[in-house]
């Protein structure tokens, strides 16, 4: 079994990158892969916790925290979290914050970087 | 030379690399509106996409249905994958990965 | 003011922007604007689909299923319902190769009556000149 | 002078269409118009008060606060921001939330419109 | 017809109503990454988007500056606004916007 | 593992996105990830312009002035002084009519002995071969 790190910079709501990024993770967690996220960019709107489930909008709160229950690590960009306004007490609950250096780090011993830039 | 899969995740495209970019084996992964270059023929013809020289066509079987297309759109270039499929491809297939 | 007409033009693909999404529930948000409004004002919308945009318009989409998220056709279907006119640029179905039977034409499993137009650039244009405002997603 | 109608859907750091629109915001009030705006989708990254003005970001709170003051009316979608996990109490003082409708509502007085849809 | 303003933000394109659209009075206003447009000659052309017939352009002298660009580098066909300029554009001279 | 090489590779012009920023600023931030690594490992980055990415070094940008934000330029000298290749496709600067006096091509005034350099798309293929993973922006 190997380990993949997503490093992941698209919104909440908008390209759809971020529901297609939890569904791989959950699909390598599935085949028994050790899975890292790295959200930064406005991808950090993942680090407000509160977000309603709305039929209308993306939703991955849910997803998110299930697959952190199953050994996940998430880690968000600190500085593009508190540019948008997101706090140490905003955060949910298994996530971390941390500057970029963390996902730099991450790349050494991971085995696969899927590195999802854009928006 | 290397083992690389691109991914492409939208219809238009703006940058010019995929073109330029060689590997020895090369897999182009269709996600999101990126699905678009395996169904739409624009003007009667395959997306330009699809002419990369030797490389491997695959598309996410979700992104498709999603868009209200199925596997009989598909052009018999490309393979239909699943998520875990995708999984395998990043963990097995190739060495690095390119969303582009 | 009387009656204002408002263009919706939605001319991007759907999912990979939230814009053809919001196209479509602002333009249902027409329906409840008289709380705002002064006696006998109305906002009166079209949405049309032009170049790419025409790809919300293609039938079947399993987003719900696949990811919990309510389909650009469910929207469009809530449109026709309420007799807010949806039309479809011709000429990109054509460049596209989407023919009408790709396409939701009808809402009529919802129980609406009124139905997808098919309408030529031409007929936006004329559109685009008639309205008071135009709103590009 | 005339009234002026803004809708604005493009995240708070990213396109730098909401610096643009504040900006312009700015200069219509300077010559006496009415300036209205409408921040639906990312746009309502506005919504969240607490961001921190980092250099390497857009930071708009100030401005935004400053023309509030001078008479703007600034009004965010209520659903795409509880989506977003923002609620009553993050909206930075003088803004309003409302459904979509108050938008549409606005299209009838105004003279002009510029509806900035994309990202 | 109509007097319209439509607002270009991009550089790449990717939508074609822009060529499609007619207007007794139509203004061009080049903002954000569209003042890419006034200034780069691609291959040594001008940008298509100044060939639209009829059209005014405008840049906005603010996103020019901010991108590393000048008036000396702003083609002939365009000229430079600032926001208030806009503002006038707007409530003046126009009386429909389409920022595509 | 020793020192790791990553190549970021920023295909887009500035500004309309955030990520030829966030580029910068992840690569810079390479020179503190050692606090998370083991004692001899290390992550070496190279971060080229390539397509319209290019666009990012044209000198003499005045986003703090006028938008009260960081340049890219900015992010692009602290590269140079902290010893982090940049690298330029010649290939797309001659298609968009830049040339090196248009571009940022040192960052001197701050004291950096690096300078850009400009290369062909061979060299970056090249360099997409030897590193251990991408990250396009």
């Amino acid at each position: 079994m190997g380990e993949l790190t997503l490093g992941v910079f698209s919104s909440l709501v908008g390209s759809m990158s971020l529901d297609f990024s939890f569904k791989l993770a959950e699909a390598g967690m599935a085949k028994g892969h050790k899975v890292n996220m790295w959200l930064s960019g406005n991808a950090v709107m993942m680090a407000k916790k509160g977000q309603k489930p709305f039929k209308d909008y993306s939703h991955n709160e849910k997803l998110m925290k299930e697959l952190m229950s199953k050994g996940m690590e998430v880690t968000v960009c600190e500085a593009c979290a508190e540019a948008r306004g997101y706090h140490k007490e905003d955060v949910p609950e298994g996530m971390k914050r941390a500057s970029m250096d963390w996902y730099l780090a991450k790349t050494v011993k991971t085995d696969k970087l899927l590195h999802i830039g854009g928006e | 030379m290397m083992k690389l899969a691109v991914f492409l995740s939208d219809w238009r495209r703006t940058e010019d690399s995929f073109e330029r970019m060689k590997a020895e084996k090369m897999g182009v992964i269709l996600v999101g509106n990126g699905v678009y270059h395996a169904v739409v023929k624009e003007n009667g013809k395959d997306s330009p996409v699809l002419s990369k020289a030797g490389a491997n066509f695959y598309v996410l079987s979700d992104d498709l249905t999603t868009r209200g297309f199925t596997a009989a759109n598909v052009n018999s270039k490309v393979k239909i994958v699943s998520y875990g499929d995708i999984v395998d491809l990043i963990m097995n297939d190739y060495e690095k990965m390119a969303w582009i | 003011m009387g009656a204002v007409n408002l263009l919706f033009v939605v001319q991007r693909p759907p999912y990979k922007s939230e814009n053809p999404r919001l196209a479509l529930t602002h333009a249902i948000a027409s329906q409840t604007a008289e709380i705002y409004m002064d006696d006998g004002d109305s906002v009166v919308p079209i949405i049309v689909f032009v170049g790419d945009g025409v790809l919300n318009v293609v039938k079947d989409q399993q987003a719900m299923k696949v990811y919990g998220v309510t389909s650009t056709e469910s929207h469009i279907k809530s449109c026709l319902l309420i007799d807010l006119p949806v039309w479809v640029c011709k000429e990109d179905m054509t460049r596209l190769g989407l023919k009408e039977e790709n396409m939701i034409t009808d809402a009529e499993d919802m129980g609406a009556e009124l139905k997808t137009k098919f309408v030529s650039f031409a007929d936006i244009q004329k559109e685009m000149e008639s309205v008071k405002h135009l709103l590009f997603f």
